[in-house]
């Protein structure tokens, strides 16, 4: 045992494969430790909040104020507002609007506020202007008030008395706060979900929950197909006749569609993330079923076998100590199959909307779903669905190197 | 030339039969035999002659389709697990390939524990075990201290084979079926194997059994040969009438088509 | 002395494992075959007779390298010859090969003279189908082959026909030479005969200019070579004639082999058996000495020290060990003796 | 989102039926129904000029020569062209989708069952490319305008008879003229083959009957004092039911034999239209509309020109985000679908995307999304209970998370019974029921509430209990409606704020619906609080609107597809709500209006989530422009409504091309 343990850990592919899994598992086990957020909670008000730190407006004003001179303060301020599109698009207006083209310096920044701001009337129709061109026109010129203007912005607060405005302070151009020290800062590595839920944590139990599920439904079918294997291989006849017989239908019947139907039969209410693992389970027990049967039927034809039986062996003794240790490299391998495509079936369960429960917890799967219901891909959301792939990828990928690896230890025949 | 003996193994009509319809094939048609006690027998036959299946059902690890199997004398009855046990205790075999006749993940003490349990010694104290396995193992030029927490895996076939005979000093049966011993040995070793066996025939008076496709190995071993050829028994005697005086063409073809080193080995009767 | 086809100087070839160790597992050996003549080389397995089959073709690939010596057939040296061109210009050509599992190697969607086709075409390229069609069928004719085995699929013959197909195909471009690695043990004796006698009619008809044969049943190597040359851990422990080999040999090594041969006859019974115990040495890392020291009886203390050299036992007879042949042949008869 | 859209449309279609079915009865005249057939004097001065060019762009090869002459060209014999549906002239084609989720059944305008909703949709907003209907309803202004018929109808003096006269332009494709006979003919053929127009209305409309060729009387069902059942269903029965050649209908009656089944079952590829566009080419892909160039519309006495695209193409897309991706590339011109984070569309991609309203919530919302609460349920019989519960909800995040902002939040539009729209906003006393109001989100007032009403936690676990046991709901609504889902899960989060346990559940559609419409026993565990629709705009809202949210009338109903789902019972608003109808007064009226939302916001039978528009109106002006928007300058305004729904289509005739 030991002896296959050091040989399993010298093939490079499973140490690669089993090291992102358990980095993977440590995460999944270290990260709710830390951040102690509810993964569900929504925090957001508002969809798919850009990856990034957010700053409390109402805090930084309140923090002390640094004064900052830097000479591109300005100019990014304004390149911010104001880019070269935006430029040529006040150029077009200001030429449809009657003024000579020479008059207008496209570079020089003041002038072509001085012209913009002197001509710009929203309600002038430009013959051709679509209303989203309108818009932008009106929008642009909403974000160019004052750009130039060197003076602060003036926070005010309502005197309960008078109802009046009072002066409260001044933020100047030159003012900075240090983000350290600012009360509320909230780091979202991965933005916000459809929901506004923080995208990292919610991924983080979603990985856990579709790790358990693809366990739980890896056991059960490793288990069924073990079971099923060994006793239609070994005893044969009939018995063999019956479960093979079984295990057609459910080959014939692809295991995907079974599993639709049985998830869709079960209806939303009972569906839970450990039901969904259960249903996969007693789905995808059936290649686990043949191949342990074929491997049991070149086993018990074995000399090793036979002299088993000689020793005066019973046969429970026989396939726990002669069959199973044979199969169980095997079997492993099967089970690390089965478990990434657990979490496969799970994720395609779940996208087409029959996965667990929706908001009871968070799946791979349902992630995906919602994301896709709310249209991240099309509007370039990424962070909604790409870090949930990526992680769908990696436990695949990880389960198949450790499979590889296993087969390679296993199988002298792959051995380089 | 056998009166007087009786027989140890006798069979009447055995016949084995795999498959149904059309799949039908029949593996061992009908065969009658008296192997008497003492005697050293070889059932010579070319692959798919149905020799290994013979043997099976001598062992009891299949069931004959027809026929009957005698055992001593009387019809053998293996009927349940402990019958089984039972008639195991007299019958024992060695099979073709070492590498294959083990458990690889059985350690070559619990092998022989095996073989001790099986004669009743399971209860014994340690000491008397460990005593016996030495004994055994010395028995067939091994050493047990070297192989005591071994794996039989380690071990060369010539000296896994060499296990399998101590594992049979052990257990002392009174017939060895003894399933092409030697086909995956070495030729060197060949020899260390067929000597030990046949010391281990005279220390504990047993019959031996050989099942071989090789008539070489059998016209030296063997006192009886029995010629197989598609299930059926086409020849037996003394090995010298069976294989210098063939008197079925089967055997003479066989015979022939073995190559010769004593005399001119005819090609032209291919 | 006739033309030699074949020529090995003190070859060495070498595996080098996943751990970087190195086995020699051929050692130094030298030997030559003359036209119209047949080699036989005899060894339990695991002493290094496919590894020299391999290393003699000159076609070497991971984890099986050249380490020194010279392979000259016909003429040319092919020793260090990048296997590319190895397998362009000499296989097939100078040397045919047939390696042990080579009748299961053919690709069963494929009828027999397409196999025939790609040989051909390979060397020949301009050659129409008729004509290689003709050229198989007038082979398989010289060979005792009937030509409608040409259009069947390998799985439609018995394992007999597909060995002698093997070795017809695999001689279609009249080799030089022709090394066959155990080519009848998988057969039944029938088979076998078969098969024999095939490659005895292949060096009849002069098909081929000499052969290789390489096999640890030994009354078949006294049947099909004229020399017999016994391999123990990568070295060629003695040579002679098939016959002498066979009936007088002399390193304890090839009398422990010749005197466990068992053959049917009469001669026979009267015969003991000789044995050798233990196994053959870890090549990894071989005794200093004589290799066979651990398991001759009759070692002496130098033979654990010095390495033994190949001494010429006169009648282009040669043996590796330090005694005198007169001591070891009189050693064999009386252990035989009678039984 | 596909499947819920398309549900969703056919369901309205339903509810509406049942309602006409169902209302109730009144008596005098409604609202004054006016009807400008003044369209704004500087379109009909431009109207000559463009007419032109259209004619000469729809075919530029085959016509013989353009002409400058408008009407003549029309009359002969316009050959049909051969274009290629699948490759039509692009700036001659308006591409839409989100109306059709699957290949068209059939084009009878008699049945509800031809799977066409780009043709055949007669309801509040009738659609009207194909078949038209007497009057126009404008969601906008809530007033109706002739589009058949020739100047506003007029009521008698008892407001039991109705009386319009048809256009003398009017005629059918066929040529022949549109006749008072043929409304006549279609109401006789409703009732005779108990069409849902008919059966929806027999219980209001007595007659309708043809004075002479271009006059239309509809004489009311009058109760026992001799007034009309309800006049608010038979005005609007002038806006929202197609008028159907009787040429035609008795050729199809002809042809089945009298057989009902065959006459609704029949596809009617024969059929005779009076619209400005017929079909051209229909699969599971797309849908074609191509106009009619002999269209009376374009006839000074209406239009005045033709509508300006040539064909109208309907793309079928497997579900929204294809349509967004559409939409994205150019392909779709105007989109009637959910589009989630619209605004990223201009803002982030700077397509030429635009909505109605540029900013937040970027469209009118029409109907209010609503939760029900389970009255049975032990605590939602305390009116504290759900009152705290929809004060604790956070309708920001709902507005902001589930709809991305694509409704008017309740900062701008208070909560009542009336959809956003100014027209409604203006028929009830804001200010009489602010102190009623609540904003959402006031966990404070909301536990204040509670504990007032002495529901308090008492054994310390954390949930209040209400005679000793503890507040436990289940919100629920059908699965894979994702807004909903959104909307639910924050009610639930509002619960546990609040110290009442809410879990949500969300079963499948099919097995939801069945639960909710069963009125006549208590609803189910697991439906505490569920979500359901109420109507949008139409004629005789917001009367229709809230007599479903809160009339006891449907109670005991086994199939109730109208509302008041969670069995909500008060005489004093049923009352109310069958006197409406038959008041006149303004005054009165918003008294009235004024008065239900006071015992909505009190009792909280319900709770509104969100706004929802009337349909999403999202278009793409890289090939067209000009499609309504605030402030289009067009009096009366064109509502955002996919220019095929009632007044809508006179967006239509103002298209312009962006690259002419």
């Amino acid at each position: 045992m030991k002896h296959t343990i050091r040989q399993v850990f010298r093939s490079g592919k499973f140490v690669v494969g089993f090291s992102i899994f358990m980095g993977i598992l440590l995460i999944v086990t270290f990260y709710p430790l830390i951040i102690r957020d509810a993964p569900l909670k929504i925090i957001g008000q508002g969809t798919f909040f850009a990856p990034g730190i957010y700053v409390n407006v109402y805090d930084s004003m309140g923090s002390p104020h640094y004064t900052i001179l830097l000479d591109d303060a300005a100019a990014k301020r304004i390149a911010d507002k104001l880019d070269d599109d935006d430029r040529q698009a006040i150029k077009e207006w200001l030429v449809a609007a009657g003024i000579s083209e020479d008059a207008i310096e496209i570079e020089n920044t003041e002038s072509l506020l001085d012209l913009w701001v002197n001509n710009f009337d929203p309600t002038t129709r430009i013959p051709g202007m679509t209303n989203a061109d309108r818009n932008y026109y009106i929008r642009l010129n909403t974000a160019l008030d004052g750009l130039l203007s060197t003076e602060g912005a003036i926070v005010a607060s309502v005197n309960p008395e008078t109802g009046a405005l009072e002066e409260k302070g001044v933020i100047r151009q030159t003012d900075y706060v240090n983000v350290n020290q600012v009360p509320n800062v909230r780091v979202l590595p991965l933005g916000t979900d459809n929901f506004g839920r923080d995208v990292l944590t919610e991924l983080v139990q979603a990985t856990a929950v579709s790790l358990r599920i693809g366990i739980v439904a890896g056991l059960i079918a490793t288990f069924i197909g073990l079971v099923l294997g060994l006793v239609s291989g070994y005893i044969g006849g009939l018995v063999d006749d019956v479960i093979m017989f079984i295990t057609n239908l459910f080959i014939v019947i692809p295991s995907f569609v079974l599993l639709i139907l049985i998830s869709f039969s079960i209806g939303q209410e009972q569906r839970g993330a450990f039901t969904i693992a259960v249903v996969i389970g007693f789905t995808s027990w059936v290649w686990t079923a043949r191949a342990v049967r074929s491997q049991v039927i070149s086993l018990r034809n074995r000399d090793h076998v036979n002299l088993s039986k000689l020793s005066g062996h019973s046969i429970a003794h026989i396939i726990a100590f002669d069959i199973l240790p044979y199969i169980a490299s095997y079997v492993v391998m099967a089970l690390i199959l089965q478990i990434s495509s657990g979490i496969l079936a799970e994720a395609g369960l779940s996208i087409l909307g029959l996965g667990p429960r929706t908001t009871d917890v968070p799946t791979l799967g349902l992630m995906m779903n919602w994301a896709m219901i709310y249209q991240a891909h099309i509007l370039g959301k990424w962070w909604a669905y790409f870090p949930v792939i990526i992680v769908i990828a990696l436990i695949a990928f990880s389960m198949n190197l450790m499979n590889t690896g296993l087969d390679q230890v296993f199988n002298p025949a792959l051995r380089d | 030339m056998n009166a007087g003996k009786k027989p140890c193994l006798s069979g009447r009509g055995v016949t084995k039969e795999f498959g149904f319809g059309r799949n039908k094939t029949v593996a061992v048609d009908g065969v009658d035999f008296d192997f008497y006690e003492g005697e050293i027998i070889s059932i010579v036959g070319e692959s798919g002659s149905g020799k290994t299946t013979l043997a099976k059902m001598l062992l009891g690890l299949i069931n004959a389709t027809e026929g009957d199997i005698f055992f001593q004398g009387k019809k053998r009855n293996i009927g349940s697990h402990r019958k089984k046990k039972e008639y195991w205790k007299s019958i024992q075999a060695i099979f073709q390939d070492p590498f294959s006749s083990y458990n690889t993940f059985n350690k070559i003490d619990s092998v022989l524990l095996d073989c001790i349990r099986m004669r009743g010694g399971g209860r014994l104290p340690r000491e008397k075990k460990i005593e016996l396995m030495t004994e055994a193992c010395s028995f067939v030029n091994l050493k047990f201290e070297e192989l005591t927490n071994k794996y039989p895996f380690e071990l060369s076939g010539g000296q896994q084979q060499r296990l399998m005979i101590a594992r049979i000093f052990l257990l002392k049966p009174q017939i060895l079926l003894a399933d092409e011993p030697t086909s995956m040995i070495d030729a060197c070793s060949r020899t260390t194997i067929l000597d030990t066996l046949m010391q281990l025939r005279d220390e504990i008076g047993m019959t031996p059994i050989f099942i071989t496709h090789d008539i070489g190995l059998a016209y030296y071993v063997s006192d009886t040969v029995y010629i197989m050829e598609r299930g059926k028994f086409v020849e037996s005697g003394t090995a010298d009438q069976v294989i210098l005086n063939p008197k079925k063409p089967y055997t003479q073809r066989l015979i022939n088509d073995v190559p010769k080193i004593y005399e001119e080995w005819d090609l032209s009767t291919v | 002395m006739g033309n030699a086809v074949l020529e090995v100087n003190e070859l060495t070839t070498k595996y080098i494992t996943r751990f970087g160790e190195n086995i020699y597992a051929v050692d130094h050996v030298s030997l030559k075959v003359e036209e119209g003549k047949s080699l036989g080389i005899a060894g339990e397995s695991g002493c290094g007779k496919s590894t020299l089959a391999l290393s003699l073709m000159g076609y070497y690939f991971p984890p099986l390298y050249y380490t020194s010596g010279q392979i000259i057939i016909d003429g040319q040296n092919i020793s260090g010859m990048d296997p590319d061109e190895v397998r362009k210009a000499i296989l097939g050509k100078e040397i045919a090969y047939i390696p042990q599992s080579a009748m299961n190697a053919l690709n069963p969607t494929q009828r027999i003279i397409n196999f025939i086709e790609d040989v051909i075409e390979a060397h020949k390229p301009y050659a129409t189908k008729k004509e290689i069609y003709d050229q198989a069928k007038s082979l398989f004719e010289v060979l005792g082959l009937p030509a409608e085995v040409l259009n069947k699929y390998p799985v439609e013959l018995s394992g007999g026909m597909k060995q002698r197909t093997v070795i017809a195909i695999s001689v279609i471009l009249s080799p030089q030479i022709l090394i066959a690695d155990e080519p009848s043990s998988a057969l039944d004796v029938t088979s076998q005969k078969m098969v024999i006698k095939m490659l005895r009619n292949l060096m009849d008809s002069g098909l081929i200019k000499s052969m290789i044969f390489i096999t640890h049943e030994l009354p078949l190597l006294y049947n099909v070579t004229d020399d017999i040359m016994v391999m123990y851990a990568g070295q060629i422990v003695e040579k002679a004639g098939a016959h002498e080999m066979v009936f007088t040999p002399i390193h304890p090594y090839s009398q422990g082999l010749m005197g466990s041969i068992m053959v049917p006859e009469s001669g026979l019974r009267d015969k003991k058996l000789t044995a050798i115990p233990g196994v053959p040495p870890n090549l990894k890392n071989p005794p200093s000495g004589c290799r066979f020291a651990e398991r001759c009886k009759y070692v002496m203390p130098e033979c654990r020290v010095t390495s033994i050299p190949l001494r010429d036992a006169g009648g282009g007879r040669a043996y590796r060990c330090i005694l005198p042949k007169e001591f070891l042949m009189e050693a064999y008869e009386r252990e035989r003796g009678e039984r | 989102m596909k499947h819920k859209s398309s549900l969703f449309s056919i369901l309205l279609g339903l509810l509406l039926i049942f309602s006409l079915s169902l209302a109730a009865c009144g008596g005098a005249t409604p609202t004054e129904v006016e009807a400008p057939a003044e369209s704004a004097p500087v379109e009909e001065a431009t109207a000559v000029v463009e007419e032109a060019a259209p004619v000469e762009e729809a075919a530029p090869t085959e016509e013989m020569a353009p002409t400058d002459e408008p009407a003549p060209v029309e009359e002969a014999a316009p050959v049909e062209e051969a274009a290629d549906p699948n490759a039509l002239p692009r700036n001659e084609t308006l591409y839409s989708n989100g109306q059709q989720w699957g290949p068209v059944v059939g084009w009878n305008p008699y049945s509800s069952n031809n799977n066409n909703a780009m043709a055949i949709a007669q309801q509040d907003n009738a659609r009207v490319i194909m078949f038209e209907t007497p009057y126009l309803y404008n969601m906008l202004d809530g007033q109706v305008y002739p589009l058949l018929a020739d100047g506003p109808f007029t009521w008698n003096d008892e407001r039991t008879e109705l009386t319009f006269k048809i256009k003398p332009a009017a005629h059918w494709s066929d040529g022949t003229p549109v006749t008072a006979e043929d409304v006549a003919y279609t109401w006789a053929t409703h009732l005779k083959y108990s069409t849902p127009t008919g059966t929806g209305n027999v219980d209001f409309i007595d007659a309708i009957e043809a004075v002479d060729p271009q006059t239309v009387v509809i004489k009311a069902k009058l109760d026992e004092n001799g007034q009309a059942l309800n006049p608010l269903i038979v005005a609007a029965y002038v806006s929202s039911n197609y008028v159907i050649q009787k040429a035609w209908t008795q050729t199809l009656e002809e042809r089945v034999g009298d057989d009902a089944t065959a006459f609704l079952a029949d596809p009617a590829e024969d059929v005779v239209y009076s619209g400005p566009y017929h079909k051209y080419f229909a699969d599971d892909s797309k849908v074609v509309y191509v106009r009619d160039d002999n269209y009376w519309g374009q006839d000074a006495s209406m239009w005045g020109k033709l509508p300006v695209p040539k064909y109208l193409g309907h793309v079928i897309f497997k579900d929204n985000a294809a349509g967004t991706t559409a939409l994205q590339a150019g392909e779709v011109d105007v989109s009637q679908q959910f589009n989630a984070n619209v605004q990223d569309l201009w803002l982030e991609n700077d397509l030429p995307i635009s909505t109605y309203l540029p900013e937040a919530p970027y469209g009118i919302g029409a109907s209010l999304p609503t939760a029900f609460f389970n009255l049975d349920s032990p605590g939602l019989d305390q009116v504290a209970v759900r009152k705290a519960i929809a004060m604790a909800v956070d309708y920001p995040t709902i507005i902001a998370n589930a709809m991305t902002d694509q409704s008017a939040t309740f900062d701008q539009v208070p909560r009542s019974l009336m959809n956003p729209t100014p027209g409604e906003q203006a028929m009830y006393d804001h200010e009489a029921v602010a102190d009623l109001q609540w904003a959402g989100n006031d966990i404070e007032g909301a536990k204040a509430l509670l504990d007032e009403a002495g529901i308090v936690d008492t054994d310390g676990d954390g949930w209040r209990e209400y005679n000793g046991e503890n507040l436990s709901y289940v919100a629920t609504c059908p699965n894979g409606w994702s807004d909903w889902q959104a909307a639910i899960e924050v009610v639930a989060a509002a619960g546990a704020e609040i110290g009442i346990d809410i879990t949500t559940n969300f079963p499948e559609w099919s097995v939801y619906q069945t639960v909710v419409t069963k009125s006549d026993a208590p609803l189910p565990e697991d439906y505490d609080i569920f979500m359901m629709w109420s109507d949008g705009a139409g004629p005789t809202q917001p009367w229709g609107r809230i007599r479903k949210l809160i009339s006891s009338e449907f109670n005991g109903m086994t199939s109730n597809w109208n509302g008041n789902w969670g069995q909500y019972e008060n005489p004093d608003a049923d009352a109310i709500i069958q006197a409406i109808p038959a008041e006149t007064d303004p005054d009165a009226l918003k008294a009235m209006y004024t008065d239900l939302v006071k015992i909505y916001l009190t009792d909280v039978p319900s709770f509104t989530l969100m706004y929802r528009p009337q349909s999403f109106h999202t278009v793409n002006e890289s090939v067209w422009t000009n499609f309504p928007h605030e402030g289009d300058g067009t009096n009366p305004p064109v509502p955002p409504l996919n220019l095929t729904d009632g007044w809508s289509i006179a967006g239509l005739y103002n298209l312009e091309l962006v690259n002419p």
